[in-house]
């Protein structure tokens, strides 16, 4: 296998990481940084990542089936690469004012190339080491606000939990690796035989993921830590970590624990149904906008558990599909929080009364993107929810389906509060009018676009479903 | 000489994990904290050592996994100092009771 | 006739009001209500064509597009009789609505956007032989409700609407539910299907009918104001700006009937015969409590709103019988309710804009004043209590005569119990007509508020020009509805 | 067999009027009232013409009047077997009622003119008046129960418009509400009525159910006369349903109570719905379906009974009234009463037994007249006097010469006079009750005495008893009467005199064929006795002004009392309506509502809410507790996964 081919294999990676390569470069060479350069330097970067993704469908393995590559692969990455795409364009404007702003970029890089180890791992210790690079140099970046205390508490709250469950997660590696002998999927499945100690692993394991994807009571960080960090960092966090670990949650249960489907199936569902309820019950209840999407991000990681949980190949495609959609509507709501706290630190839902008089835009903006989260028609949650729902029942999860909706009574309630509070109430000091940056705009017609189109557009669905597996 | 059982190792490293969990679970000093994860993560690692030792001593793969944990505990470490410095300079605490501004 | 100008044409108009500004909105508005009218219309005609010509497939100008073929999920639209009243009743409504709205100035072309937009929802819902895509539809009818309601409403208005919605969207999670229910048994190694024609086919077994239907007819009945999950319907109708509770009670309520019957008793026949005494003692309360509680009311919204839950007692009574005639009737009684509630919706908003009041009370001697509103106002109250003529007694008759065709007391009871609403409803409509527009004038400053602008002229003429036309012409909507039920219900019918 | 597709005229005359006057009548409204007379005169004169075709030129095929369908058209399909269709029937009651009803409106048409001279909401008016002869012409020729039901529902509409004429009146809205209501609420009767009989008899229309329902033998009466609900059969419930209908709408007791207060409404409107035609509809509908109810002995007992007691529980309180028109009103209740109980002792189909039937016609033809005339020419009073109460009345009868002739004339006509009208068929209506049921004729004959009481105290009051009426001396009052009022009152004041001399059994009988009714003289002078005896005892009392009533009423006091309160029935309706409906169900249900059902659904909203701040505490902020939580759950999960599943 030549260099060539490699480095073809490994183009996200190596692209990102020739990136951080630069950017140190830059830091050591340069006296005065130039922001807006690195910052339209970086825009470019990752706009060339997402093409790179275009040409070419490598297939195969290398590092003795360490690193993966496929289509889905692939089309999980550029997932990835456009959200942070998206994520990064919201955040120029907050980005331009910060000093460190290439200590930012530097740090996203990481984590970006983390999450491509990470989905591309075909290997447990090369999971491990994507997990922990996806999470390490986050948790900095939660704390990337120096001056807030908020951002301190949250980045210590999720450092010192995600050290936990790493521990917990590579204890449980730790036995799987007693047990069979391995730490490759395929030798692990292979050897895999469903004993108790093994079932036993299987939940620590499980343990990591569900604290990564924040599903209850693994959640308990999540919130705290997306109210507490930079509005950048907690879209990136609800959107392309948990995407990132969704992607290789369903990877590893279904091409690693085939065996124990029973099992897995049991907790999933249960787990779905808690994490929906108890998501929706706090959300319902929150003030702060940021808060109130961690405990929404919570219950949608419900919602999706019930794709997981349904193990078709049908249902693989709807999990990515829904994340796909995830992610339109959840950076269109944060980057509509984000111009809103970068221009006067406003954060409450109730900040928010008469924002339509004044920014029809950001109104309509943040409607769509709540009612895709709700799943309502028109925008594509709806189509990303009902799949989900209908892959759930195709495989007979009747129970959870009926949670499910009900739940979903609910989240519309706290959803429609949001837009209660932007068109209904009145105010007598709303939030004055924003001009709005031109790369944020950009990020708010992509997320327009895409909630609108990508629903309708039956061959989103078919390519994705084209790619996916299941069991 | 006679081998120690695998056994005992296994205990050794059972009884470390669980006391590394119950002492980031009562320990309220943040860095007391972040020591009973590396205790945890010691046992994984003795783990580790342990079954690549006795049960598949013809790969390596169990001594490159401790490797990498020592390193990513480091690297974590490192971190989480760092924020619990940052910590300490807002609360002048590293009490984790103390920094329970975000809650609800 | 392509069936898909139906969606196409309100999308057009959703377009052309987000290009135009402010003011011109409405003309947008009306000009694609009107354009949709004579689709309507024209499609009727087309119909009656085509059945003419002997064409004898269950549903006409069917259309299929595979949308997610991995889902078996299909754009398949097609018309049968039931669904081409609906479309017509629908885009009367639709053109009153836009006209009674026309002098609206608080953000009008939003106004108009979401009112369009629930239209589109209704005619997609009526057109849908898909079971995805009709609740696509049917969900995309409800949300802007809440919009409508807690932005242009009056009274208790956020409490109304958030009430409105959720319960909705209980009803329609139930819909939900049961449709991927549908979807689960439906499946015969491999995916399911959400073709209401190949459904039709499938005959699913006791016990899955059993379980699915109770909450498919439960989830359209919530909307139907089915007892007792009416409630939403008199804070909601009531709080509702006019358009959007002529759309409410005369659209979306009917959204319901047409999914109980057209989806859930065709899909589930057996189960429709097993449930239908409880659906029948459900109605029968909500005909009669509904009616009673109607006397109470002051406000005379409020008491059209409460007495809408009693006339679509009818609509879910009519269904349970399971006779041919009954179930014509409640067809009909769908249309004619729909269009008699818009107009008696619409004409109490115009009292209301001028006196700005909606206690019945507080009015009075109002038909001295204004004596057009006042006409219309006794016009529908008349069509409301079922005067022959209009077309409330068309589809009452049809409901009762269907009704006493089964022969047991249960039956019968119902029957009578239902008639007993005729009267009460005489009650309170009277009694509203009596305090409201006779008497003497109770508010001096009452004497100098002008009658109808030339657009509500014009909205009320043409629903009452619906309501006569039904009324003293039955045969032909009767005809065209009879026709459909007999292929449609052959399973169901008794 | 002749063409009488041109009476379908008759009924387009009115609605066309009715749609020109009620859409454009506002811009020449003067002229609405000549266009509704001239319409109506027309319509008048086709339906003599008719008469005169059907009766004389057509006359009998097979001895009985033929059946004439002139137009049938179906309106409404509700199955196979049942369809509401709309048409024309001619037989001879429609025929008969045809002319009545054509001649009465056309009379009250014309004399509105003047009556109404200068309303605001005179167009209105005539489009009201348009609406109702139009319903009741359709009524008279339906051909299918269903039709009738229809037009029966439309005349309950244009009568409740008609008295809300004055609809700034607060009394006149509360009595158009209860003609209505309560009509309406006796309509339930007759539709559950129609519903059984047409679900036994398998049709709407009137010639089938007729004939199904004659033949003995067929199964569908076998059927019907054989299931049986609470121990009487279901043909019996449905004669019995239908009338109640009949009953609602003819203000029998107990259903009367809408009909005095319906006197709210313009006189002419009372002259013509409330005392000529709408008020007979349920007599109408009895004798429409006459050959049906002579099969069940005790629906026509039903009918007699309540027939009876009506007429004699309504004379009792017109001797106490002291309104003109609702005097006239209870008089109105009492004579329908005569024509419900002389169809109840037709107890057969054929022959002499039919005599009720022609007799109850009769009388139905000759009342129209009178009475017609009498609300009239009191409406001339009134138009005079500008009051009601007879006590502003008295010594007209220089002032209002041609009125107080023609009152006279119909005075006598309903006291059973010979040889004016009332006479002949009251006559008729006693000895058909006589041979039928004795206690039936003895009320009878009592209550003819007590017509003839209140009418002669009616006729006294008004026009002699005081010498002179001061206060109307001074105002330089207008004179009796316009001319367009006088002539409807001299031409029915004729007709009055004439109509008697009809040989009216030989055109209307039960079974169609030629009645001849035999002349029973001392039959005759008992009734005719009992009419003077009732004439001179208010002669001695009313002619002058006399101490004499105010004692009688003094001295029975309290049945007195609650004579005038007419027996308090309408306080019991309201003590029903008012409290029983209103205070005891509907305000309950109200509430139910509001609390009950939508607080089931508010009360689920706030359970939810109080869980989620609950729970808040599971969120405690602490990262010892979210560990723990974490702990737990991979216990939880290892247990469970080990042990549950």
């Amino acid at each position: 296998m030549s260099l060539l081919n490699y480095i073809s294999m490994m183009r996200f990676e190596v692209f990102a990481l020739g990136i951080i390569v630069l950017l140190l470069l830059v830091k050591i060479f340069s006296e005065k940084l130039n922001t807006s350069f690195i910052l339209g330097f970086i825009n470019v970067a990752l706009v060339g990542l997402l093409v790179a993704g275009f040409i070419g469908h490598p297939h195969g393995n290398i590092f003795g089936r360490m690193f993966l590559n496929d289509g889905t692969i692939m089309l999980e990455k550029q997932i990835i690469t456009f959200a942070t795409l998206l994520i990064f364009l919201q955040a120029n404007f907050w980005l331009k004012k910060q000093e460190n702003c290439l200590e930012f970029c530097l740090l996203l890089f990481s984590v970006l190339i983390g999450m491509y180890f990470l989905v591309s791992s075909g290997n447990f210790l090369m999971f491990y080491l994507g997990l922990e690079m996806a999470t390490i140099p986050l948790a900095a970046l939660a704390a990337f606000d120096f001056g807030r205390m908020r951002s301190a508490e949250g980045a210590g709250k999720m450092i010192l939990s995600s050290a936990f469950s790493s521990a917990i997660l590579l204890f449980g590696l730790s036995l799987i690796y007693g047990t069979t002998g391995s730490l490759d999927f395929n030798e692990v499945r292979d050897a895999y035989s469903s004993s108790a100690l093994q079932l036993f692993t299987l939940a620590f394991v499980f343990v990591g993921f569900a604290f990564k994807i924040s599903i209850v009571p693994f959640h308990l960080w999540t919130a705290d830590v997306y109210e507490g960090s930079p509005v950048a960092v907690t879209s990136f966090l609800s959107v392309v970590s948990k995407g990132a670990s969704l992607f290789i949650f369903m990877t590893v249960l279904y091409r690693v624990f085939p065996m124990a489907q029973e099992t897995w199936v049991h907790i999933l569902v249960l787990l779905s149904a808690i994490t929906m309820t108890i998501g929706n019950l706090f959300a319902m209840r929150q003030t702060n906008i940021k808060r109130f999407l961690a405990f929404s991000s919570i219950t949608q990681a419900g919602y999706i558990l019930i794709g997981v949980a349904a193990t078709s190949s049908l249902s693989m495609a709807s999990v990515i599909y829904f994340i796909l959609i995830y992610t339109f509507s959840n950076i269109c709501a944060f980057t509509v929080v984000s111009i809103i706290s970068d221009r006067n630190g406003k954060e409450d839902i109730d900040d928010y009364k008469g924002l339509y008089k004044t920014n029809p835009l950001l109104s309509i903006a943040m409607m769509l993107a709540v009612f895709s989260l709700a799943g309502i028609p028109p925008t594509a949650g709806f189509f990303g929810k009902l799949f989900l729902l209908t892959s759930g029942a195709s495989s007979g999860l009747i129970a959870l389906i009926i949670i499910a909706s009900l739940n979903m009574i609910v989240s519309l309630y706290y959803y429609l509060k949001i837009v209660k509070a932007m068109f209904v109430d009145k105010n007598e000091s709303p939030i004055e009018k924003i001009s709005i940056d031109i790369s944020a705009k950009t990020v708010l017609i992509i997320c327009f676009v895409g909630i609108l189109a990508v629903g309708f557009i039956s061959f989103v669905f078919e390519y994705i479903h084209s790619l996916s597996f299941g069991l | 000489m006679s081998e120690i059982p695998m056994t005992y190792v296994l205990f050794v490293s059972f009884a470390l994990f669980f006391i590394g969990a119950y002492g980031f679970l009562t320990r309220r000093n943040m860095i007391t904290m972040l020591m009973a994860v590396e205790l945890m993560l010691n046992a994984v690692n003795i783990n580790f050592v342990a079954f690549n030792k006795y049960l598949f001593p013809e790969k390596g793969d169990g001594v490159f996994f401790t490797i990498f944990i020592i390193t990513i505990a480091a690297a974590e470490a490192a971190v989480a100092i760092a924020i619990i410095i940052n910590i300490y300079r807002k609360f002048k605490s590293i009490d984790s009771e103390d920094a329970d501004t975000l809650k609800w | 006739m392509n069936l898909s100008f139906l969606i196409l044409i309100p999308l057009l108009t959703l377009i052309g009001i987000m290009l135009v500004n402010g003011k011109t909105a409405r003309v947008v508005a009306f000009v694609g209500s009107l354009l949709q009218l004579g689709l309507a219309i024209f499609l009727l005609f087309a119909y009656m064509h085509e059945r003419g010509a002997g064409n004898v497939s269950s549903v006409l100008f069917e259309e299929t597009h595979p949308w997610f073929s991995q889902w078996n999920i299909n754009y398949h639209i097609g018309v049968d009789g039931i669904s081409i009243a609906m479309i017509l009743l629908t885009s009367v409504v639709l053109v009153g609505g836009v006209l009674v709205s026309w002098k609206m100035e608080y953000q009008s072309k939003e106004f108009f956007f979401l009112l369009v937009l629930l239209a589109t929802g209704a005619f997609g819902f009526f057109i849908s032989l898909d079971l995805f895509t009709q609740f696509f539809f049917f969900e995309l009818a409800v949300v802007p409700k809440y919009l409508l309601i807690s932005i242009w409403g009056s009274g208790k208005k956020e409490y109304a609407a958030m009430k409105l919605v959720l319960m909705l969207m209980g009803g329609s999670s139930l819909v939900l539910i049961s449709i991927l229910g549908v979807y689960y048994y439906s499946a015969v190694g491999g995916v399911g299907t959400f073709d209401l024609k190949k459904l039709g086919t499938i005959g699913f077994s006791h016990e899955i009918q059993m379980f699915l239907f109770p909450m498919m007819f439960v989830g359209f009945g919530v909307l139907s104001a089915l007892f007792p999950f009416h409630t939403w319907a008199p804070d909601g109708h009531s709080s509702a700006p006019t358009a959007a509770s002529m759309f409410l009670a005369g659209i979306s309520m009917k959204l319901g009937g047409y999914g109980c019957l057209r989806v859930a008793m065709v899909l589930f026949p057996e189960a429709a015969h097993a449930y239908s005494p409880y659906i029948i003692i459900l109605a029968c309360i909500g005909i009669l409590y509904g009616a009673l509680v109607t006397v109470k009311q002051r406000d005379i919204k409020m008491m059209n709103a409460y007495s809408s839950v009693s006339h679509c007692g009818f609509v879910l009574l009519g269904m349970a019988m399971l006779t041919k005639t009954a179930i014509v009737g409640a067809v009909l009684q769908m249309v004619s309710h729909g269009v008699m509630t818009a107009l008696f919706f619409a004409v109490i908003g115009m009292m209301y804009e001028r006196t700005h009041t909606r206690m019945g009370d507080q009015m009075g001697g109002l038909l001295k004043v204004m004596p057009f509103i006042g006409t219309v106002f006794i016009i529908a109250g008349l069509t409301s209590l079922g005067l022959p003529g209009f077309s409330g007694f068309v589809a009452e008759m049809t409901v009762f005569v269907g009704s006493f065709q089964v022969q047991d007391l249960f039956h019968r009871s119902a029957t009578i119990i239902a008639t007993m609403s005729l009267v009460v409803t005489a009650v309170y409509i009277l009694r509203a007509v009596g305090i409201s527009l006779w008497g003497p004038i109770k508010n001096k400053e009452f004497e100098l508020l002008p009658d109808a602008t030339w657009n509500e002229k014009l909205a009320s003429i043409i629903l009452i020009a619906s309501i006569i036309l039904i009324g003293s012409m039955p045969f032909w909507i009767s005809d065209l509805i009879a026709k459909t039920t007999e292929t449609l219900f052959s399973a169901v019918i008794k | 067999m002749q063409n009488f597709s041109y009476i379908s005229l008759v009924l387009i005359i009115p609605i066309v009027v009715f749609a020109i006057t009620g859409l454009f009548g506002k811009k020449f409204s003067a002229f609405s009232g000549i266009l509704g007379t001239v319409g109506m005169l027309v319509a008048a004169c086709l339906s003599y013409f008719a008469a005169y075709q059907y009766f004389i030129v057509g006359g009998r095929a097979d001895g009985v009047y033929p059946t004439i369908i002139a137009f049938k058209q179906t309106w409404l399909q509700f199955s196979p077997n049942l369809s509401i269709d709309i048409g024309i029937m001619l037989d001879p009651i429609s025929v008969m009622m045809l002319v009545v009803v054509t001649t009465v409106s056309l009379m009250v048409h014309f004399y509105s003119i003047g009556y109404l001279h200068g309303e605001e909401r005179y167009a209105t008016y005539y489009a009201f008046l348009s609406l109702f002869s139009f319903s009741m012409l359709g009524l008279v020729v339906a051909t299918n129960i269903f039709q009738m039901y229809m037009f029966w529902e439309l005349v309950g509409v244009s009568s409740f418009l008609l008295i809300g004429y004055y609809f700034e009146k607060p009394s006149a809205v509360a009595a158009a509400k209860k003609a209505f209501i309560v009509t309406r609420f006796a309509d339930l009767g007759f539709l559950a009525g129609i519903l059984v009989l047409s679900f036994y008899s398998e049709s709407l229309d009137f010639q089938t159910i007729i004939h199904r329902m004659m033949d003995y033998n067929s199964p569908i009466f076998h059927n019907a006369n054989t299931a049986s609900f609470m121990g009487l059969s279901a043909l019996t419930w449905a004669l019995c349903l239908i009338f109640i209908g009949g009953a609602g709408k003819s203000a029998m007791f107990p259903l009367h109570i809408w009909l005095p207060d319906a006197m709210e409404g313009p006189t002419p409107v009372s002259a013509l719905i409330h005392a000529a035609t709408m008020v007979v509809a349920g007599v109408f509908l009895v004798a429409r379906l006459f050959p049906v109810y002579s099969q069940v002995p005790i629906a026509l007992d039903v009918v007699a009974y309540v027939g009876i007691f009506s007429a004699f529980f309504a004379a009792i309180i017109a001797c106490t009234q002291t309104d003109i028109k609702r005097v006239l009103a209870f008089s109105t209740m009492s004579q329908i009463g005569y024509m419900m109980f002389s169809l109840g002792v037709a107890g057969g189909y054929w022959g002499e037994k039919g005599l009720g039937y022609s007799a109850s016609m009769f009388h139905l033809f000759t009342h129209a007249m009178f009475k017609a005339l009498l609300f009239l020419g009191a409406g001339a009073v009134i138009h005079y006097v500008h009051s009601n109460e007879m006590g502003d009345m008295g010594g007209l009868r220089k002032k209002m010469p041609i009125t107080n002739i023609v009152f006279f004339i119909a005075c006598l006509a309903i006291s059973g006079v010979p040889p004016l009208s009332g006479f002949f068929s009251k006559e008729e209506i006693l000895t058909a009750a006589f041979n039928h049921n004795k206690i039936i004729y003895a009320v009878g004959i009592l209550t003819a005495c007590l017509t003839a009481f209140y009418m002669f105290r009616l006729y006294f009051m008004i026009f002699w008893n005081k010498s002179s009426v001061s206060h109307h001396e001074g105002e330089g009052h207008h004179g009796e009467a316009p001319f367009t009022m006088k002539l409807p009152l001299i031409i029915l004041g004729l007709a009055t005199i004439v109509v008697g001399f009809i040989p009216f059994g030989k055109y209307i009988s039960a079974d169609g064929s030629i009645l001849e009714s035999e002349f029973h003289l001392n039959l005759a002078i008992i009734a005719v006795a009992a009419g003077l005896l009732g004439i001179t005892i208010a002669t001695a009392f009313y002619m002058k002004p006399s101490e004499m009533p105010a004692k009688i009423s003094a001295s029975i006091g309290s049945i007195y009392n609650s004579i005038h309160q007419k027996f308090f029935i309408d306080e019991i309706y309201l003590f029903v309506t008012k409290k029983i409906i209103f205070n005891l169900v509907s305000a309950p249900a109200a509430w139910f509502d509001k609390n009950i059902v939508d607080g089931m659904m508010n009360f689920i909203s706030v359970v939810t809410e109080n869980t989620s701040d609950g729970i808040k505490s599971f969120q405690s902020g602490k990262i010892a507790d979210y560990v723990l939580w974490f702990f737990a759950g991979v216990i939880l999960i290892s247990l469970l996964i080990v042990f549950a599943f």
